[in-house]
């Protein structure tokens, strides 16, 4: 669907801007679940195909035959490893914004630069 | 042979069982870690012996499936390759990690896993498990970059997360796009259904894929996170950042590159040269030194990238092993080198650059920096030299010279800051603050061997085993090795070593090279005699002088510009260090080198524009006739560099000047004729129906006549006596250039001879200035006089020289003159004889300075009690007297085998009847006139010498200062400023106009690298917004 | 009725994602980072990807949020301490 | 003002090629070869009724190697930079007397739903990462109603260790008694649509279930702090 590709866009673009313009860091990561999510939603759209079902087989479905009903399976399976990922990510950035924060007591990203050039 | 599947079984199974049961494996964790790194390392190498010796290509299958049904991994000669050094430095990498390690399980575990993603990375052959196998490397990485814990390992850390995602997350569109179009995930089948890849939803697919790919190869201007990492994490783990991360990536990106279009291949081209220049512009600036590391690793993988995708993709593939020759010795090249860099800044205290003067006490940590250095400024005899060879060959080849011009750009700019970093480090106040452990030493030492090893291997490849061009560094590294010999028997051991090459040598060479042997071995071991003078061991003095030397011998042996051109580097490498050893300031030796470096990548280019248009690198064929024009252009101008004409002379006055006493006469005598000998050789092998006739010979002359016009005229207004000599040697070599560029049998007949008679006279000159500093231990003329009582032996010499330089009869230096105006008028260029006379009479004014000021005049009270100078300076300058006495009493023995040898090339012009040299102009007699001047010339002398003993009374008034007190007293001196008429009338000509220019370019260079660098504000969000940036900025460029 | 829906779940979204992006108070935009990932869920069923459904359920809305909130907790303490 | 400008034009230029890319999809009617074959294939060769556990198991298993490594990563990266953390934070208010009793009660039902969607992973959407997510979920409503309660760290090292050790250990066995690394067919396959069916799969699920779990749990424990 054409619109949930927008939709997902939508969604990255939204993140991107929160992680281009929020000073606080913890407002950055959430730019970054947010442009994950879209990301989710573009890749499992582009396997979808209208009308179709999930690829689960269930009793009495004939082996064989089941391309013509089936949605995509892979970018299914893609986008569970690119959740996972996304998690661990986004679990180290915490970690990250804890210490920085135990360090430097700022959240602002603009104070961040003592190293540069 | 091991599957490769099992290193990603038991790594990850290494991993997990050390989280829990590290309680239980205590000791027993550290050798499970290095026997699983050790494994890792084990397993390539069995498949690289076995690809090498012509095996095929191995897959491996997972999941029971095959390709493109499940995913599988592939080990080809590359992988093996890449996974062996990756998989090494992995092990060396640990080791010196190990203290760190220590008491915590965590750092281990995420350093195996680390090792792991890279070889994943490098082996797999689906795009999702490639970036499956990145998210794997990063995310070690996030962690192991705060292993020291300091907030700005924090901060730089949370910038290469941002960074990183943001490359995650559009590596990921592009991907999902790509199996959309093509319906796979397998490299090698969408590669193979590229035609798929279509429209603007292909393009911007590949594009984002692309953007990624640049983000984590770190190329500008997406890079900035790279820097802060580099800068702020713990040196250990920023060695494999640059060393094996990056090479990692490299690598998947070097897998992609068939997917590119043709108009995205040519912007990584563009994109990766461009980080490789600005990356080592903005490096001038840098003063920390890790960040300038940082810097260079960026430029390094910017070169490779730039490199892949301009001679695998844009261009039709030849020579493919050459190809992986660059590459793979490039890649090797960095990340050895970069690692052994990163090491030892992890035993420096200091983070700025002049910090690392520690490593003076530590004679072999210092001794393995300059050789990390020279290996990534591409100087033999490491990789990087083999791999700037063929690139220049094989870019010339591919008629990218854009390219190579601005890849030459790079290597100049980092020579330029990487030897002013060994400047400084030589030069500056000694540090303290280091500290030295085993386990970090090690793989230090062990990279730098390695790095031999294979730079002997490429040569193997490239040139052949050639004995002959590693028996100097042999040779010169044995006596290193020797360190306790005192200087004086080293000095015997070196003219030793020196005449004994010679005696081997000779035999081989015949003709011209057979006279430049003369040059190079006899008179070199000459000079050496003063040597015997300085107590001490001078550790390296000898042994570079020994390098030199025999190098020389090589230049004389070489068949094909490569052998040329290696030893002309090795040269200039090791004249540099031997400049840097005597001077005060280490930027005399800088310029000296980054002339000869510019000069020596001219003369590359020129080589490969003659390889580009032959086919070959034989010496013998250079250039055929479309291409002569160009090729003789970068050739002379690289070689007038060398000789330092004018426009290009500032290196020269410093380096003759600045450096050892007894190292001045060997460097402006000799070394200057190595230019000489290039020049001989461009004109000679160019061919005769070009190089004869063409017009720009007649530049060529106007060149020498200027530079031994001003040469001559910066001579006379210098104050210091080595300044002036150093000058003066500028202009005579101008001499001989104009003489070369006569391009006829009296020109070239005179050339050499002039050369001989430059050497004989200004090795006299410097001999004698060396004597007389020594004893006086100031270079002021205007602070010395009187000498001729304390010294009259070194007045004697000095005497004989300067009548030899000046061309008055009775001397050589009448011959050599009245050869070179014969030649002149032969030719018919009046006006440049004009000029050349004009300069002779200048040098007369010079010559006479030097007598008046030294030796006449008022004797100084400070140095009555002055002996005469050393007899190891006298030796040599005496023996110089005895030939010039014989060449002048019997020039034919000089001139004829010189004018025999020239007229293999020329028909000769010149005749001899009896003693008598004839010319189609008028002849000469070299006996009667000496006999003749000898009996007008000898009483004076006589009369001089007797009356010289008797103090000269001055007259109670002479002062010029009448009532004032001068502010400097030595300017009242009336030897200071001797020539202020003269000034008046041409001091605008000696304006240092050359060296303003100069200054400005450095100066701009400076600039534009601050303006640019501001780009890295340090602002994590910034560098997020330039990949943003970058993305819109090659959609624009793809024109989708 | 699945576009009616969606074009219901979408605009939620989009408000979600200004209110995690622009809402003063950090939980509320912890929470409403939540809110998306469990609302893209429910787009994922849409779009017959039950497995990706219960992950992004699972993991975005639930795990995730308790990282962020647990996160936040500890850089709250930390100001707390240093402020007492 | 002018980042924002440059912010916003960049922002914009970014979404016209995102429109240009989606634009240019020419939407999808039918499927690519590999994933009809996955689809026609998979219920025979691998004998798994749900299809995407057909791929993430099977046939991308070494993807999945890489996730559970991955995982794993951020369990160990969070350990390691929470380390050195500054201990005696203000303790925490005591959570109510309800949460603690519905907590307790939950806990077994919720493993025991965690456990029921890993194990049927291959019959049902879900799997080991959402079983093991699930799992993690109990012990954070624990942690929720007993934030002074302490887990046992070292036994959740040691299921997560051993578990993750015959996870690669099941791949071995597929190695060597069936066709490649993490070949699910060393089992037999069974008849699709049971519980014991789809050769290693349940087995395998089973493992990344528990490591999964462990290891989130991991991480929260890590995150909350004493």
């Amino acid at each position: 669907m054409r619109e949930m590709a927008f939709l997902g866009f939508a969604l990255v673009l939204l993140g991107f801007w929160a992680m281009l313009t929020r000073k606080n860091i913890l407002r950055i990561i959430i730019g970054f679940t947010i442009i994950d999510s879209g990301i989710h939603l573009i890749i499992v759209n582009l396997g979808y195909l209208p009308g179709r079902t999930a690829p689960i087989l269930e009793k009495g479905m004939r082996v064989g035959d089941l391309s013509k009903h089936f949605v995509d399976p892979i970018p299914s399976a893609l986008v569970l490893t690119a959740i996972v990922i996304g998690l661990a990510v986004t679990a180290l950035m915490l970690v990250y914004a804890v210490r920085i924060y135990e360090r430097k007591r700022t959240l602002n990203i603009d104070k961040y630069r003592e190293l540069k050039w | 042979m091991v599957e490769p599947i099992y290193l990603f079984i038991i790594l990850p199974v290494a991993a997990f069982l050390m989280g829990s049961l590290h309680q239980h494996l205590n000791r027993w964790q550290v050798f499970i870690f290095f026997t699983v790194l050790l494994f890792s390392f084990y397993l390539p190498i069995p498949w690289l012996i076995h690809l090498l010796k012509g095996g095929s290509t191995a897959q491996v299958f997972t999941a029971g499936f095959l390709p493109p049904i499940s995913i599988n991994l592939q080990i080809g000669i590359e992988e093996a390759f890449l996974m062996t050094i990756i998989n090494l430095l992995g092990i060396m990498g640990a080791f010196y990690l190990l203290h760190h390690f220590r008491g915590t399980v965590y750092g281990p575990i995420l350093y195996l896993v680390f090792i792991m993603g890279l070889n994943g990375i490098i082996m797999t052959r689906d795009l999702f498990n490639l970036f499956v196998f990145m998210e794997i490397t990063s995310i070690s990485l996030y962690s192991l970059i705060t292993l020291s814990g300091s907030s700005e390992n924090l901060t730089a850390g949370f910038k290469y997360i941002i960074a990183s995602g943001i490359a995650s997350i559009l590596f990921l569109i592009g991907t999902i796009y790509l199996y959309y179009l093509t319906g796979t995930l397998n490299i090698d089948v969408m590669i193979a259904s590229g035609y798929k890849i279509v429209g603007p939803a292909g393009s911007i697919a590949l594009i984002m894929l692309l953007s990624a790919i640049i983000v984590e190869l770190k190329q500008f201007p997406v890079n900035g996170w790279a820097l802060d990492i580099y800068t702020a994490s713990d040196p250990g783990i920023a060695a494999i950042i640059a060393g094996g991360s990056s090479s990692a990536m490299f690598f998947a990106a070097y897998k992609l590159l068939p997917l590119w279009s043709p108009s995205l291949s040519s912007i990584i081209a563009g994109i990766g040269i461009m980080t490789y220049v600005l990356m080592n512009l903005m490096g001038l600036k840098q003063v920390k030194a890790n960040r300038l590391l940082g810097y260079s690793s960026i430029a390094q993988i910017g070169l490779l990238v730039g490199l892949s995708a301009l001679l695998l993709h844009s261009t039709p593939v030849t020579g493919l092993t050459t190809i992986w020759i660059i590459l793979g010795g490039l890649l090797i090249n960095h990340l050895l080198a970069k690692a052994g860099l990163f090491w030892i800044s992890g035993l420096i205290k200091g983070e700025s650059l002049s910090s690392w003067s520690v490593l003076r006490k530590y004679p072999s940590l210092l001794f393995i920096f300059a050789c990390l250095l020279m290996a990534l400024a591409g100087l033999p005899p490491f990789p990087g030299f083999w791999v700037k060879w063929n690139i220049a060959m094989q870019l010339a080849q591919h008629k990218q010279f854009l390219w190579l011009g601005f890849i030459m750009l790079g290597t100049l700019l980092e020579a330029v800051y990487f030897f002013r970093w060994f400047g400084l480090i030589m030069k500056s106040e000694l540090t303290t603050g280091i500290r030295v452990r085993i386990s970090s030493l090690l793989p230090i030492f062990t990279g730098t061997f390695l790095m031999f090893f294979i730079s002997l291997t490429m040569m193997n490849l490239l040139s052949g085993f050639n004995f002959n061009m590693l028996l100097p560094i042999l040779i010169a590294t044995l006596i290193f090795a020797l360190k306790l010999i005192p200087g004086k028997l080293k000095a015997l051991m070196t003219i030793f070593i020196i005449m004994f090459y010679f005696y081997f040598l000779l035999p081989e060479l015949s003709g011209l090279y057979r006279l430049f042997a003369i040059i190079f071995f006899p008179l070199s071991a000459l000079f050496m005699i003063a040597a015997m003078n300085k107590p001490g061991y001078r550790n390296g003095y000898f042994e570079l002088l020994i390098l030199i030397v025999l190098s020389l011998g090589n230049l004389l042996t070489s068949h094909t510009s490569l052998q040329f051109f290696y030893s002309w580097e090795v040269i200039t490498v090791a004249t540099y260090l031997i400049i840097l050893r005597g001077v005060k300031r280490f930027d005399t030796a800088l310029l000296y080198l980054v002339f000869s470096l510019a000069g020596a990548l001219m003369i590359l280019a020129g080589f490969s524009y003659s390889y580009a248009v032959t086919g070959s690198t034989f010496l013998g064929i250079l250039g055929s006739s479309n291409s002569q024009i160009t090729i003789y252009i970068l050739l002379v101008g690289g070689f007038l560099i060398k000789t330092g004409a004018v426009g290009v002379h500032i290196w020269l006055p410093g380096a003759y000047a600045e450096t050892e006493d007894d190292f001045s006469p060997i460097i402006s005598a000799i070394l200057s004729k190595t230019g000489i000998l290039g020049l001989l050789l461009v004109l000679l092998l160019m061919g005769k129906s070009f190089a004869a006739n063409t017009e720009l010979n007649t530049i060529l002359g106007w060149i020498g006549v200027l530079t031994a016009f001003l040469g001559a005229l910066f001579a006379i207004f210098q104050e210091d006596l080595k300044y002036m000599l150093a000058y003066s040697s500028m202009g005579q070599v101008g001499y001989i250039v104009l003489a070369l560029a006569l391009y006829s049998h009296l020109g070239w007949t005179a050339a050499l001879y002039l050369a001989f008679n430059h050497i004989f006279f200004k090795g006299i000159l410097f001999l004698a200035a060396a004597g007389i500093i020594q004893r006086l231990g100031t270079r002021k003329m205007y602070e010395m006089g009187g000498l001729i009582n304390r010294m009259p032996l070194s007045f004697l010499a000095v005497l004989i020289s300067i009548i030899a330089l000046s061309g008055v009869p009775p001397l050589s230096g009448f011959g050599s003159k009245w050869l070179l105006y014969n030649a002149l008028l032969e030719k018919e260029w009046y006006l440049q004889a004009a000029l050349a006379f004009f300069a002779s009479t200048v040098a007369f004014l010079y010559c006479f300075r030097l007598i008046h000021s030294i030796f006449l005049g008022q004797e100084k009270t400070r140095f009555r009690q002055v002996k005469e100078a050393s007899l190891w300076f006298l030796i040599p300058q005496y023996v110089l007297i005895a030939l010039i006495m014989l060449i002048s009493l019997f020039p034919n023995i000089i001139i004829e085998p010189i004018a025999q040898v020239m007229a293999d090339f020329i028909p000769a012009t010149l005749s001899w009847e009896g003693n008598t040299l004839m010319s189609s102009l008028g002849y000469w007699n070299g006996n009667v006139i000496m006999i003749i001047t000898m009996g007008v010339f000898m009483i004076p002398l006589i009369g001089l010498l007797l009356r010289v003993r008797s103090m000269q009374k001055v007259k109670q008034f002479n002062i010029v200062y009448a009532a004032e007190r001068p502010d400097k007293p030595e300017t009242t001196h009336v030897a200071h400023n001797f020539f202020p008429h003269y000034q008046k009338a041409l001091g605008f000509l000696v304006t240092p106009l050359v060296s303003k220019f100069w200054a400005a370019v450095s100066e701009w260079c400076h600039t534009i690298a601050g303006v640019l660098r501001n780009i890295y504000t340090g602002n994590g969000q910034t560098y997020a917004l330039h990949i943003v940036f970058m993305v819109v900025l090659i959609y624009i460029l793809a024109g989708v | 009725m699945i576009m009616v829906s969606f074009y219901i779940l979408g605009i939620i979204i989009l408000l979600a994602a200004i209110l995690a992006i622009y809402a003063r108070n950090i939980v509320t935009a912890i929470i409403s980072t939540g809110v998306i990932s469990l609302l893209v869920s429910i787009l994922f069923l849409l779009l017959a990807a039950p497995d990706v459904a219960m992950t992004e359920a699972a993991i975005g809305s639930g795990l995730t949020t308790m990282v962020f909130l647990y996160a936040y907790n500890r850089i709250r303490r930390i100001r707390e301490r240093n402020d007492g | 003002m002018a980042k924002y400008f440059v912010i916003i034009i960049l922002l914009i230029l970014l979404f016209l090629i995102f429109w240009n890319l989606q634009k240019n999809t020419a939407p999808r009617n039918r499927l690519d070869l590999l994933s009809s074959r996955y689809i026609d294939q998979g219920p025979r060769e691998v004998g798994s009724a749900n299809l995407v556990t057909a791929v993430v198991v099977a046939y991308r298993g070494f993807d999945t190697l890489g996730e559970v490594i991955v995982l794993f990563l951020a369990a160990t990266g969070v350990g390691f930079l929470m380390q050195k953390r500054q201990k005696a934070y203000p303790k925490s208010n005591p959570a109510s007397e309800i949460l603690r009793t519905g907590s307790d009660v939950l806990l077994p039902v919720i493993i025991l739903t965690g456990t029921y969607i890993f194990l049927h992973g291959h019959l049902t959407p879900g799997g080991g990462f959402q079983g093991g997510v699930v799992i993690a979920s109990g012990f954070l409503l624990q942690f929720l109603a007993r934030p002074e309660s302490r887990i046992k760290v070292r036994k959740l090292h040691f299921i997560e260790s051993i578990s993750g050790f015959f996870y690669v250990l099941s791949g071995l066995a597929g190695l060597i008694l069936a066709g490649g690394f993490l070949d699910s067919r060393f089992l037999p396959l069974g008849k699709w649509g049971e519980l014991i069916s789809a050769g290693a799969i349940p087995l395998i699920y089973s493992f990344i279930g528990l490591k999964v779990g462990s290891e989130l749990v991991g991480i929260l424990n890590n995150l909350k702090g004493d």
